[in-house]
């Protein structure tokens, strides 16, 4: 049913952008831009009708891609329950983000350059997502990779832009070598990449209890993810990725891409459930990170960096889901997560907007009567993720930490303390921006339509998101983990609503606790208020080592005495053949083919009466 | 099967041979390049013959796609060689092929 | 191979070059009488009524006259030019098929044959290969008078007529590919019948209005292959005092013009048979037939009329023995039609080519009366940049149309 | 009939290559080599390869001779000053085609049977449909390539001749 038309549209967009961009008029390039998404996000739609309930994968083969020896990979695209669900995010959110980029991004330099980029990325992403084979799944993995590079250092005359930029596809270089190594180790124990084929072969194979190859496999898959969706460690670049316009934070950084790696984990589930202690690591994994992220998000006053750390910790809760094994409620998480991180970049975004650029939160402050809408959507975006009761975030948080309760009962506290800190964080962000005075110098005012628009609609999704029964839908894929026990998501529920009253406490009714405490555990704040100076431990550690070996061994020593040496030497022995070659170069053409006729006869000489005979 | 006025095979692929060996000769003993390039024609004309000749005697029709072929290049060929020749010549004003030996140094 | 076969053959071969001598000699003065009246000039008169005598009186001059060759030619080349220029010239004609197969009853022989010299599998490719051959003619002419002017007009003749034989050949296409054949026969034999009834199956009513334009261009580019106004730059007078044969006289001069004469005979055959249908008839079967009386007493008639109140003193003498003529036919025709039906099976068929082909020749004349000359630019110009591409898009649209409906 | 044919026809393309051969005078060359060119196209209609005749005709004599003679005139070339020879192709030139000559006629001879046979009529797939069909199906793919090359061939000519050396 056309599969590959859904990719195809953002292509097209890219493509037209990035040729013609800077030729034809703003309009158009938003027409095709946004249309182009669009198109894509209804032909989602058209393609879910009518597949019915999609209870086996539909897959489609279009050509074969390599073929050489026992290799077999074709370009082939399948959609089961679980990709339409990311199909049906990564299109909706797509284009409810292109939409408000219209607006934010209006009297930027490069504005089809970015449209461009951003279909790109489109593309890819589906790519990802339809890809029924690791292979294939690996190209859009890269892709959106470069694509998240490119939109990073957007602004490539600011330095700490491209240095971000160059840090996240660093960073995911890691976590890309893991994943390749783990492919092939999949094709040398499966012979193939197909999705079917393995999971076909693993699920002949049985539980693992040591490290044999299936979890090594699972681990390997397990730093790809972590790279791309910045678990620790590989989670620096994320922050920093901030340097990018909001809606690409917003789009990429938060809604999509991140959430690749959790998507792969959850794709590769038949994988990972016959791995337990890789799945232990993915739930310590996550676990870790979204405490580790939670604590620095405290303390940051950029308030895209509060919002980048709860992404990161947002993520980490996906991670636990999936390492539980309550695939279906990380993918839920997935879902309501991309609602109203999105909404909550967008919001941000709409704030520095109305700032023109300002990110401080110490710098803003009563904003509420200068931006209503943003402030109220904002809002429902920080109840949704603070998990207050029937937003959508309760519904999907709660799912996770009821599994998470059901493998241990201490790993569900630490998620509920975790749950507890987001909601102080976040709604930390929200009284600093919103209420008291303005601090700031600059004048507030209310973004246009086009921006808020969106945000509304995202609002809506954000309260509402949760009713959408993910688990159910995923149902025939992943076996219902634990029913839900009200005691748990009751407490969890409360401590988020206690996180939100400290942070009312702490940040409206009494301002000047705040200081007090960071005086009070000065060292400790300093340290996280520094995100623990894990970029310092990482410099010291990697960075420095390798630059200065690659400096002295690899660049003086190999390169430019031993690889120069070698082929210095065979241009001087060519040159030296040549001197005794071009002897025979009379330049006279007769000479030539006198010796071509010469060669010939003695040719036939050989040939014909040796035949002949 | 045969008529009696038929003509053996062979004289035909002897016929394409001197024909050739008339072209190399013209290849090696001219000085106008001009000249050289019709003697390269006239190889190439011989080497089609055989191969009709050829699909003549398999009664397939491939030997005259392939010297179809051979017709085809030889038209780019000497539209090319041509424009060539008139660039050399508006540089040397010579169309003597062994005062056209630069190359060498 | 038996004698009946040779003996047709050479009778066919005699006939049809006669016909076509005098039809080259009496071109010339049919061509010289409509510029003339184009021009309002009564054109030759003097030499025989109105002028008859006129081509033989030329023949007889150009025979008689000293064919002198220059000293400062290539000798060999300089005759061998026309020779070449005339004969590939003639030889086309060998393919042109003027009629039906007709079965006579000659003395006890049962004779079936074609009106038509041979017909060749690939009758429509071996013309356009004498067409591309024909350039020698002029070229070595040019070239080997070695002189300037004759020198120019070879080598515009030969461009002129290289670029000229793609569009021709892309129009030449367009009928191939509706009648999936190259032998002129079975092109004729596809236009036969009507559409509706009456509209006839020509190739220029087919695929409409693709064959229309393929036609066009077809004719645009024989003007340029015939080296006709407005294409006639190897001669052009006032440029290169007569170009290409400005160093011949007599003979070697007349056999230039019988060249071009027969070269344009040739072109409309090819035309008539490629998009007029050939010998096939306008009308369907029962009218054709009083088509030929019709014309033909009507000529008589006008002739008639023009004798009894006469412009000049000796028409009163000389346009009744036309109409005459012309009653005659009308009357020969009358009665193959109901007395001897094996003249209407012979002379139907060559009415109708006759008909079409004079028709052509006489455009082309008309033409040559009206149009000015090119500049040499806009003739390459006009070439490449307008006829290629054009016959090029019919020819890929004939195509699609033959891919689309299949016969 | 045939063998008359072919006899004639062949003497023409040997005489008109000899001719080719010892001629100094480019014009004349590329006359004698149209000469071969006619003699061969008959022979292929002895063959049975009519269109392959005709192509002859319009390709080589038609279109790349006429380029030929183009040239000549455009350069107005005139014959041969008479220069030394090299001295490979003055000492090795004759002997080394002779040889040539004579090994391929012995290879011809001895591979090919005496009692293979030609006579008109007895090949008759040379017609345009009999090569148009494989010409578009099973050498589609060389087709294509050829036109390709021939596009390449006409930029490559309409550069080269633009191109101001001076």
């Amino acid at each position: 049913m056309n599969l590959w038309l859904i990719p195809i549209f953002p292509l097209a967009g890219f493509l037209i952008n990035g040729l013609a961009g800077r030729r034809i008029p703003k309009a158009l390039i938003n027409t095709v831009a946004i249309g182009s998404v669009l198109l894509s996000f209804l032909w989602v739609l058209k393609v879910l009708f009518s597949a019915g309930s999609l209870d086996t994968a539909i897959g489609e083969h279009y050509f074969t891609w390599i073929q050489s020896g026992p290799i077999h990979i074709g370009c082939d695209f399948a959609v089961d329950r679980l990709t339409a669900v990311m199909l049906l995010i990564v299109t909706g959110i797509g284009s409810l983000i292109h939409i408000y980029a219209i607006g934010y991004m209006d009297g930027e330099g490069g504005y089809y350059r970015f449209f461009s980029y951003m279909n790109l990325f489109m593309f890819f992403m589906l790519t990802l997502v339809l890809a029924s084979n690791y292979l294939l799944m690996f190209v859009g993995w890269e892709g959106v990779g470069l694509c998240s590079y490119l939109l990073i250092g957007f602004y490539f005359t600011e330095n700490f832009a491209t240095t971000a930029g160059n840090k996240a596809f660093i960073v995911n270089r890691i976590g890309d070598f893991g994943f390749s190594l783990a492919m092939f180790l999949i094709f040398r124990q499966f012979g193939s990449l197909d999705f079917s084929q393995v999971f076909n072969g693993a699920a002949g194979m049985p539980k693992e209890a040591g490290y044999g190859i299936l979890t090594t496999i699972c681990l390997l898959l397990l730093v790809g993810a972590c790279g791309k969706s910045a678990q620790l460690p590989l989670y620096v670049w994320l922050p920093d990725a901030m340097a990018g316009p909001t809606p690409v934070s917003a789009l990429i950084h938060a809604a999509t891409m991140v959430t690749a790696g959790v998507y792969m984990v959850v794709r590769s589930h038949a994988l990972f459930l016959h791995a337990p202690i890789a799945m232990d690591w993915v739930a310590g994994i996550g676990l870790a990170t979204a405490f580790f992220a939670a604590t620095i998000g405290l303390t940051q006053f950029d308030i895209k960096k509060v919002f980048a750390y709860s992404t990161v910790s947002q993520l980490g809760y996906m991670f636990l889901g999936a390492g539980v094994g309550a695939f279906s409620a990380g993918i839920w998480h997935v879902m309501t997560h991309a609602f109203f991180k999105a909404l909550l970049f967008l919001g941000a975004g709409a704030v520095i907007h109305g700032l023109h650029g300002e990110q401080d939160l110490r710098k803003m402050g009563g904003l509420y009567k200068h931006m209503k809408l943003t402030a109220i959507t904002l809002l429902c975006a920080s109840f949704a993720i603070s998990g207050f009761p029937f937003t959508s975030g309760f519904f999907s948080k709660d799912a996770i930490l009821s599994a998470a309760y059901g493998r241990a009962p201490w790993i569900y506290w630490v998620g509920v303390f975790t749950a507890g800190l987001t909601a102080f964080y976040v709604f930390r962000a929200w009284f600093m921006a919103f209420t008291g005075e303005y601090r700031g110098d600059k004048h507030p005012h209310e973004s246009p339509l086009i921006m808020t628009g969106p945000l509304m609609v995202l609002a809506a999704l954000a309260l509402g998101g949760g009713f959408i029964n993910i688990p159910r839908w995923l149902e025939p894929m992943f076996p219902e983990t634990g029913g839900e026990n009200p005691v748990l998501v009751w407490t969890s529920a409360g401590v988020g609503m206690v996180g939100i009253l400290l942070a009312w406490v702490f940040y409206v009714k009494a301002p000047d606790l705040p200081g007090k405490f960071a005086n009070a555990l000065g060292g400790l704040y300093r340290l996280v208020l520094n995100k623990y100076e894990v970029d310092e431990v990482y410099d010291a550690l990697i960075v420095r080592p390798l630059v200065d070996g690659s400096r002295t061994v690899l660049w003086r020593g190999m390169d430019a005495s031993v690889i120069d040496g070698a082929v210095n030497g065979v241009g001087a022995r060519a040159k030296g053949m040549g001197a005794v070659m071009r002897l025979a170069q009379s330049g006279y053409i007769r000479s030539y083919a006198a010796w071509v006729v010469l060669g010939s006869v003695l040719l036939l000489l050989a040939v014909g009466l040796g035949g002949a005979r | 099967m045969a008529p009696s006025y038929a003509v053996p095979l062979n004289w035909y692929l002897i016929l394409s041979a001197i024909l050739f060996c008339l072209g190399i000769a013209g290849f090696l003993y001219r000085r106008n390049i001009i000249t050289v390039f019709m003697s390269i024609e006239l190889m190439l004309n011989a080497v089609n013959l055989s191969f009709i000749t050829f699909s003549y005697k398999w009664r397939a029709v491939d030997g005259n796609i392939f010297a179809f072929f051979v017709m085809v290049v030889a038209a780019a060929e000497a539209a090319v060689g041509l424009a060539i020749i008139l660039t050399v010549f508006k540089n040397r004003r010579t169309l003597e092929i062994d005062e056209i030996s630069s190359m060498k140094d | 191979m038996d004698l009946t076969y040779i003996i047709v053959t050479l009778v066919k071969l005699i006939i049809v070059f006669s016909v076509l001598m005098t039809t080259l000699a009496y071109l010339q003065w049919i061509e010289r009488k409509v510029i003339a009246h184009i021009q309002l000039r009564p054109g030759p008169y003097r030499v025989g009524p109105h002028g008859l005598l006129q081509p033989l009186a030329d023949v007889i001059k150009l025979i008689t006259k000293e064919g002198m060759i220059p000293s400062h030619v290539n000798k060999l080349i300089y005759i061998l030019a026309p020779f070449l220029a005339v004969t590939l010239a003639l030889v086309n004609i060998c393919v042109i098929p003027f009629g039906p197969e007709i079965h006579l009853d000659v003395l006890g022989h049962q004779i079936n044959t074609w009106l038509q010299m041979t017909d060749l599998r690939i009758g429509v490719v071996f013309v356009l290969a004498m067409s591309a051959v024909g350039v020698y003619g002029v070229a070595l002419a040019g070239w080997s008078s070695n002189n300037k002017y004759s020198l120019l007009g070879g080598l515009r003749s030969s461009a002129q007529m290289i670029s000229y034989e793609l569009p021709m050949a892309l129009a030449i296409a367009c009928p191939l590919l509706l009648a999936n054949t190259l032998s002129f026969r079975e092109i004729v034999e596809s236009q036969s019948g009507y559409f509706f009834g009456f509209i006839p199956r020509w190739m220029i009513f087919q695929a409409f209005p693709l064959q229309i334009i393929a036609f066009i261009v077809f004719i645009i580019a024989s003007f340029a292959e015939t080296n006709r106004i407005p294409f006639d730059l190897p001669e052009a007078e006032n440029e290169l005092v007569a170009g290409f044969h400005t160093e011949y006289s007599s003979m070697n001069f007349a056999s230039f013009f019988m060249a071009e004469y027969c070269n344009m005979v040739t072109v409309t055959c090819v035309s008539t048979v490629l998009f007029l249908g050939g010998w096939e008839p306008l009308f369907p079967a029962p009218w054709s037939d009083y088509a030929a009386p019709a014309i033909f007493g009507l000529a008589g008639l006008v002739s008639l009329w023009a004798g009894l109140n006469p412009a000049r003193p000796k028409d009163r003498f000389t346009f009744p023995v036309v109409a005459l003529a012309s009653f005659g036919l009308a009357a020969l025709f009358l009665a193959g039609e109901f007395v001897f039906p094996v003249i209407n099976v012979i002379a139907m068929p060559l009415f109708w080519f006759c008909g079409k082909t004079l028709a052509l020749l006489f455009v082309w004349i008309w033409v040559r009366g009206t149009l000015p000359r090119f500049r040499y630019d806009q003739l390459m110009k006009f070439a490449w940049t307008f006829m290629f591409p054009l016959g090029m898009v019919v020819m890929l649209a004939t195509a699609a149309v033959v891919a689309v409906f299949p016969r | 009939m045939d063998i008359a044919l072919f006899i004639i026809f062949a003497v023409i393309a040997l005489l008109c290559g000899i001719n080719l051969v010892v001629q100094t005078h480019p014009i004349s060359s590329a006359l004698s080599l149209i000469g071969v060119m006619g003699a061969l196209a008959v022979l292929y209609l002895l063959l049975g390869a009519e269109f392959l005749a005709a192509a002859q005709m319009i390709v080589y004599a038609g279109a790349i001779m006429v380029l030929f003679i183009f040239v000549i005139m455009l350069l107005n070339a005139g014959a041969e000053r008479v220069t030394k020879t090299r001295q490979l192709v003055k000492i090795a030139g004759v002997p080394l085609i002779a040889v040539f000559l004579g090994i391929v006629a012995f290879v011809i001879q001895a591979q090919l049977p005496r009692s293979q046979l030609v006579w008109f009529g007895g090949f008759s797939g040379g017609g345009p449909r009999d090569i148009g069909i494989p010409l578009f199906t099973r050498y589609l793919l060389p087709f294509e390539v050829t036109s390709v090359l021939i596009l390449i061939a006409i930029i490559g000519a309409i550069v080269l001749g633009k191109k101001e050396m001076d």
